[in-house]
């Protein structure tokens, strides 16, 4: 049943909050069996094993094709990661119980927000996990957090401001807000200033929620300054669902990928891309320099997606499939890379590399699963990223768009520059002063970084059996 | 029977293992090499002796099989080089035994050997291209095992054959690809289409180069001063002219039916005639007994090319016949030159003169096989020389005049080099020399003995060694025998090509005594040639280099690597500094623009939404 | 044009008109509680413009918890942070002269270029199914904005649990 | 019917007042005040949601879509509230100029 996604995290938040002592132990464990619950019940549904699926419930229609699935399996995935996060890095008791309340509730939002087929019921799913975003950014009520909680609602507002005015618009051309209904009305006079006025309106939002340059301004920040487990969530699948996913879903099933489409989600993607990896060059902040990384890869999966109206149609099938792909993928290592730097931040007592080095020897699991995570972000074969990089850069030049096939390739270059000065700083090179008494973080933080690497390793590895059965047909449009 | 022809590719290769790893016991080690040169006489004569027959291995599916072919061709070549190593072993013997790196020689010695017989017998081009690419590793370590600094010498030459080398390779490729199959008796080709036709110009390269015919020839001269004298004696004389000769006469009869009209066999002739003519104007004018032969080495080297080249029946009869001929001779001559360096302690032909009677059995193998060279009846060069000369005519007056000419030249280099090497004043310094040891004399001797036989008794090699090696090509058997019956049977056919020849040697005769009676001795006695308007301008550039294509090789590469240096360290400049400090520069400004400021983030995102709806509006 | 729908349409843009005054009442307003109170004016007006359109149960909502309870969010909000100094007002009153003279300027050129702009007619198209009992509605094919609703309160709820509560 | 003669003279008040909420939006430096012009954008856009709703005959969808984004608003506005008032308990102040140490 699909809507138990939704409502497993609600009773789970009602449930542990009755006035009895001991549940509030059960939190970790409930999270952990919830993600679980979740990771098999998407994998039952990829496009490999789903022959005969549910596809008509009463709250959510039509919910389970491939992508959704593909997305539920992230969701879990990060979810997984964070609550052991969280369970490491919480401060208190309360404060840590909060949080995982939120993190529940961000779930069920998220949840809802990839199976929902209406353009207002998805608006209010992303703004669940949104909101619950902003207060996790701020828990602790330190100074950054705030900024960047503020920075992220007012931002984040404005960009569902212009989503509303959107449905409002579309509202009052087809009386409806479901997917279909819009599509279908679209199709008739998708040319028409009006609409496409409100496609622009939505789009922009998307832009703003994906941190797509220039739309990006509170990313970093929020990033940055959240506290450790809610950067874990929030970079790793929060901004993925509510702006990339949405994105991807609304351009491919409901505004169809036009020409004018495309030509924007290239143009944006090419300049998050390499501006991404540009301002991530220069941080000395470990998360700071992850964020700006997140801006570079979303820039990527955007580009992909900027070929799903091509001519070619194998090349739009490959940009597809390599678009989500590399949302999929870049949901695990940028969730590895947040989990890892909050081990960092956690035994070292600082996220700045410039007081960091030499933790490799120390923190020997740390080290490597980044270095192993840092290698898929850029690309290096035959990890998980490689191939969807691939697909990507491929589907371009198959496109005919050459140049920005060519910018993928030297971006990924900028990609392993900045992340093998992280390492050199982080991890490798000489121990630090100060750093002598560096441990390894406890198994809250390794274990879901050995679980994220085995997963990069595994989707890396196991490729020739998932382009065929899991990739292509998550194109599904 | 089969397993013979291994056995005359891994015995000696064996044994040439065993060499190496007694190198440091001396005498061991000879008698080690001197048993696996008997050992492989034997092996080649039984080969020799057998039917013809193949061996086939399939290994690869892509061409590469294990296909060795025996056929009178291929045997005779086996024996030819068998006899030449063992004679050369033994005359080694004495020679190499004062000398650092002997056992090195041997060991190399032999695995020539082995990768000549392999080269002879191979019936697949890749399996041939593996054997030949190892002949030339122990070229190149033969002459590097020389003097010190032979290096030099041994990377020219390295350089120079291995271009040669890629050059057949890419052939091999073509022909391959062309014929379908690697197999070179199943090879049959045409020369009328463009691609087999750039196959046929690559591979010949590839063999003509082996042989030692311009431009890949000038790390001949070079490793006769500083490679071990029998090194000359083996590689150069004898193994490379019988597989390069051996490999052309199967690429013009066997894989490209070669005739006489088209224009690659004008193209082979006039490859012929140059090489005839340079190198011997060059041998002339040398002033040292290895050296000059070295230039004859290359220039009797344009005989057989000018022979095989006619395509005439006569032509190719006559350029086989002269390799093995010229096999023989050029050896026995490199032997001389090394008794003579044995014994008087140098080459240098002014230090040289009257040794005659000091080693009169020197002197009268040294006349025999110069009398060969010249081409003096009765000898076996003379009998060789009229067969290209009556496919030359056949073929052109212009080609037949250069041949003469180059027997003209090379019957005076060898009057000027007997004359002053064994006649004329003997200096105090060599009143002690003594002939050489017998060890020495005999191979001389033999090879003497059987540049004498192949004259006198012609019709025997003719009929037992090179015409049964051309049944099987493209030419018929019946063909040949009838040609060899009318022609070459005894004396030659024609009375005006032997008069024509016998003027020429008068008149070199003639040459030789002007020359001496202007310069008053021997050595001089080509200087009026040397010195004459307009050839020694020529002279003075070719002593310079300038013609030498691994010298302007090596200019041409030096002046490569200043551009390249230049152009790297534009790029590296690039790339270390310009691009590193416009991606620090870019990084500074993306990170500047994010102030923090939240207002500045909202103008962003909306000026971006106002373009967004723009471009949508304007491009729909 | 009936003369009724005339009247409608007047009455409709003078509604609109107020809100607008409202707003850059909120806007420009120097004390912060009153341009609270400006905005819960904004929200009275809209009220009274949802009823003329129609949409009473929307405008009770927006009378009850825009006028009413954001308002008083924004004035317990206002009441917690100490009022700025004289200086600062001074100085941000200067700045406000300085910044916001663009701002009509602005307003005439989108007007302008919205009312003079000529756009091709667009039909409206009646794509979904016409369901005019809100009680229906909402139970049924919206069921799950309200299970939306419970989740967006419950995160408010523990925003004001994490966000309010004192620091010891 | 042309939809856009019909929704033309509310979409320029609409239009208009979200001016004014951006606008303020930009050039204020008072976080409370950035939370006013948000609710001023929002009020624009509600209006537009029943606006459409009237157009399109769809009133009960609209005022159903309403009433969940007042639910949404308010929630919003309660969390943006509460992070202004613990901003100012660290800085003093409501200048949202002090909220630039995450930069570059």
């Amino acid at each position: 049943m699909p809507s138990l996604l939704v409502i497993i995290p609600l009773l789970a938040v009602l449930l542990l909050n009755l006035p009895l002592n001991f549940l509030r132990r059960l939190a970790l464990p409930a999270a952990v069996l919830f993600a679980v619950y979740q990771a098999l019940f998407a994998m039952q549904l990829l496009p490999a094993s789903c022959t005969a699926c549910p596809t008509h419930e009463r709250w959510f229609v039509n919910v389970l094709d491939p992508l959704t699935s593909v997305l539920l399996l992230a969701i879990a995935v990060v979810a997984f990661a964070s609550v052991f996060v969280l369970h490491a890095t919480a401060s208190d008791e309360k404060h840590g119980f909060n949080a995982f309340n939120l993190i529940f509730l961000a779930v069920a939002g998220m949840n809802g927000l990839v199976m929902v087929r209406d353009l207002f019921s998805m608006y209010i799913f992303l703004e669940i996990a949104s909101v619950a975003s902003f207060i996790l950014i701020a828990a602790q009520r330190d100074m950054g957090g705030l900024e960047g909680a503020f920075k992220y609602l007012v931002m984040s507002a404005l960009a569902t401001m212009m989503m509303l005015a959107s449905i409002a618009l579309l509202l009052a051309y087809c009386g409806s807000t479901s997917f279909m209904v819009v599509a279908e009305a679209l199709h008739a006079h998708g040319s028409h200033g009006y609409l496409l006025t409100a496609v622009g309106l939505f789009l922009g939002g998307l832009l703003i929620k994906s941190g797509i340059m220039p739309f990006h301004g509170w990313l970093p920040d929020a990033y940055a300054a959240a506290p450790a487990a809610a950067s874990t969530l929030i970079a790793g699948i929060v901004t993925k669902t509510t702006g990339v996913y949405a994105l991807i879903r609304l351009v491919l099933h409901v505004f169809g990928p036009s020409v004018a489409v495309q030509q924007l989600l290239l143009i944006f993607g090419a300049i998050s891309v390499v501006a991404g990896a540009l301002a991530a060059l220069g941080q000395s902040d470990m998360k700071r320099m992850l964020a700006y990384s997140s801006i570079s890869q979303v820039g990527y999966i955007v580009m992909g997606l900027g070929v799903a109206g091509a001519a070619n149609k194998f090349a739009a099938e490959l940009g597809v499939a390599g678009a989500i792909f590399h949302l999929f993928n870049h949901a695990i290592f940028k969730t590895l890379l947040f989990v890892n730097a909050a081990a960092v931040e956690k035994q070292a007592g600082t996220r700045d590399m410039n007081q960091l080095g030499g933790l490799a020897q120390k923190m020997p699991i740390t080290g490597l699963t980044s270095l192993l995570a840092m290698f898929a972000t850029a690309g290096v074969p035959p990890l998980a990223g490689f191939w969807s990089k691939l697909l990507i850069i491929a589907a371009l030049w198959l496109a005919g768009y050459h140049g920005y096939a060519l910018l993928g390739i030297g971006a990924s270059l900028l990609t392993l520059a900045y992340f093998l000065s992280l390492q050199r700083r982080v991890f490798f090179g000489l121990l630090r002063a100060g750093c002598e008494n560096v441990r390894e973080a406890g198994w809250a933080l390794t274990v879901p970084s050995l679980v994220l690497a085995a997963i990069l390793l595994g989707v890396g590895v196991a490729l020739p059996w998932l382009i065929g059965s899991f990739l292509l047909p998550v194109k599904g449009f | 029977m089969t397993k013979l022809m291994y056995f005359a590719i891994l015995l000696p290769a064996v044994i040439s293992l065993l060499a190496l790893g007694t190198r440091k016991l001396g005498k061991v080690c000879a008698a080690t090499a001197l048993l696996g040169a008997v050992v492989n006489l034997v092996v080649a004569l039984k080969l020799f002796l057998a039917p013809a027959h193949a061996v086939h291995i399939p290994w690869t599916s892509w061409g590469l099989d294990f296909t060795l072919r025996l056929y009178p061709f291929s045997a005779f070549i086996v024996l030819a080089a068998a006899g030449f190593a063992l004679a050369i072993t033994l005359y080694s013997l004495p020679f190499m035994a004062k000398r650092e790196h002997s056992g090195l020689f041997y060991f190399q010695l032999l695995l020539s050997v082995a990768f000549a017989n392999g080269a002879a017998l191979a019936d697949n081009l890749i399996l041939l291209l593996f054997f030949w690419e190892g002949l030339l590793i122990t070229l190149y370590g033969l002459i590097a095992i020389g003097r010190p600094g032979a290096w030099k010498s041994a990377m020219k030459a390295l350089v120079l054959v291995g271009v040669s080398d890629v050059c057949m390779m890419f052939g091999i490729a073509l022909a391959g690809h062309y014929a379908g199959t690697m197999t070179i008796s199943k090879m049959h080709l045409v020369l009328t289409q463009t691609g087999p036709t750039l196959a046929f110009l690559f591979l010949i390269v590839g063999a003509t180069a082996k042989a030692g015919a311009l431009p890949f020839h000038s790390w001949i001269p070079d490793a006769a001063v500083d490679a071990p004298l029998p090194f000359m004696a083996l590689m150069p004389a004898a193994f490379e002219k019988l597989l390069g000769i051996y490999f052309l006469a199967r690429i013009t009869l066997d894989i490209f039916a070669l005739t006489p009209g088209s224009w690659c066999s004008t193209l082979l002739m006039t490859l012929g005639a140059i090489t005839i003519l340079v190198a011997v104007m060059m041998a002339l004018i040398q002033k040292d007994y290895k050296r000059l032969l070295a230039y004859h080495a290359i220039s009797q080297v344009g005989y057989m090319i000018l022979g095989i080249g006619t395509a005439v029946p006569a032509g190719i009869v006559g350029g086989l016949f002269h390799m093995i001929n010229h096999a023989m001779y050029k050896s026995g001559l490199f032997l001389t030159g090394g008794s003579v360096e044995r014994q008087a302690g140098t080459t240098d032909l002014n230090k040289l003169g009257g040794i005659a009677r000091l080693m009169p059995v020197t002197f009268i193998c040294f006349f025999v096989t110069a009398c060969s060279i010249s081409g003096v009846p009765p000898f076996n060069g003379f009998f060789s020389k009229e067969l290209i000369y009556d496919g030359a005519l056949e073929r052109g007056g212009i080609f037949y005049a250069a041949a003469l000419l180059g027997s003209f030249l090379t019957a005076a280099s060898f009057l000027k080099l007997g004359h002053s090497a064994y006649f004329g004043k003997l200096s105090e310094a060599n009143k002690g020399i003594k002939e050489a040891p017998w060890a020495m004399l005999l191979p001389m001797l033999t090879i003497a003995g059987f540049c004498i036989f192949f004259g006198v008794f012609n019709a025997v090699p003719l009929h037992k060694l090179i015409i049964p090696a051309l049944t099987g090509s493209s030419f018929g058997a019946a063909h040949v025998e009838e040609i060899a019956k009318t022609h070459l049977v005894g004396w030659p056919v024609s009375t005006l090509l032997v008069v024509g020849t016998l003027v020429v040697l008068a008149l070199a005769l003639l040459n030789h005594f002007i020359g001496v009676k202007r310069s008053g001795s021997g050595i001089g006695a080509a200087d009026h040639i040397h010195y004459a308007p307009g050839l020694h301008q020529a002279y003075d550039a070719a002593e310079k280099g300038w013609f030498d294509p691994y010298e302007i090789g090596l200019k041409l590469a030096r002046a490569l690597a200043a551009v390249t240096w230049g152009v790297d360290r534009f790029i590296n400049w690039v790339s270390d500094s310009l691009a590193v400090g416009l991606t620090a520069m870019f990084s500074y400004i993306v990170r500047a623009l994010h102030n923090g400021s939240l207002s500045v983030y909202i103008w962003w995102a909306l000026a971006g939404l106002v373009l967004v709806i723009v471009f949508l509006v304007k491009v729909n | 044009m009936d003369p009724n729908l005339k009247t409608e349409l007047l009455a409709n843009v003078i509604l609109m008109a107020a809100m607008l005054l409202g707003g850059l009442a909120t806007v420009m307003l120097r004390q912060l509680v009153k341009a609270a109170i400006a905005l819960a004016f904004t929200s009275v007006v809209l009220c009274i413009l949802m009823f003329k359109l129609a949409a009473p149960w929307a405008a009770v909502f927006e009378l009850s918890v825009c006028a009413g309870l954001i308002t008083v969010v924004f004035i317990s909000a206002i009441s917690l942070v100490k009022p700025a100094t004289e200086e600062e007002r001074a100085a941000h009153m200067r700045f406000k002269v300085r910044r916001y003279f663009l701002l009509p300027l602005v307003l005439l050129t989108v007007g302008c270029g919205l009312s003079y702009m000529t756009v091709r007619p667009l039909p409206v198209v009646a794509g979904a199914e016409l369901i005019t009992d809100m009680r229906i509605l909402l139970w049924g094919p919206r069921a799950l904005d309200l299970l939306g609703q419970i989740l967006v309160l419950l995160a408010g709820v523990w925003g004001v649990v994490v966000l309010f509560k004192e620091e010891k | 019917m042309n939809l856009i003669t019909l929704i033309m003279p509310f979409g320029i008040f609409v239009a208009l007042l979200a001016v004014v909420g951006l606008f303020c939006l930009i050039v204020t430096r008072d976080m409370l005040r950035i939370l006013l012009a948000l609710e001023i954008v929002t009020k624009a856009v509600t209006l537009l949601l029943v606006v459409g709703g009237a157009v399109s005959g769809q009133m009960a969808l609209a005022q159903t879509l309403v009433i969940t984004l007042i639910v949404i608003e308010v929630v919003v506005i309660v969390v943006g509230a509460g992070i202004v008032i613990a901003v100012f308990k660290h800085t003093g102040t409501l200048d949202v100029r002090r909220l630039r140490n995450l930069k570059g």
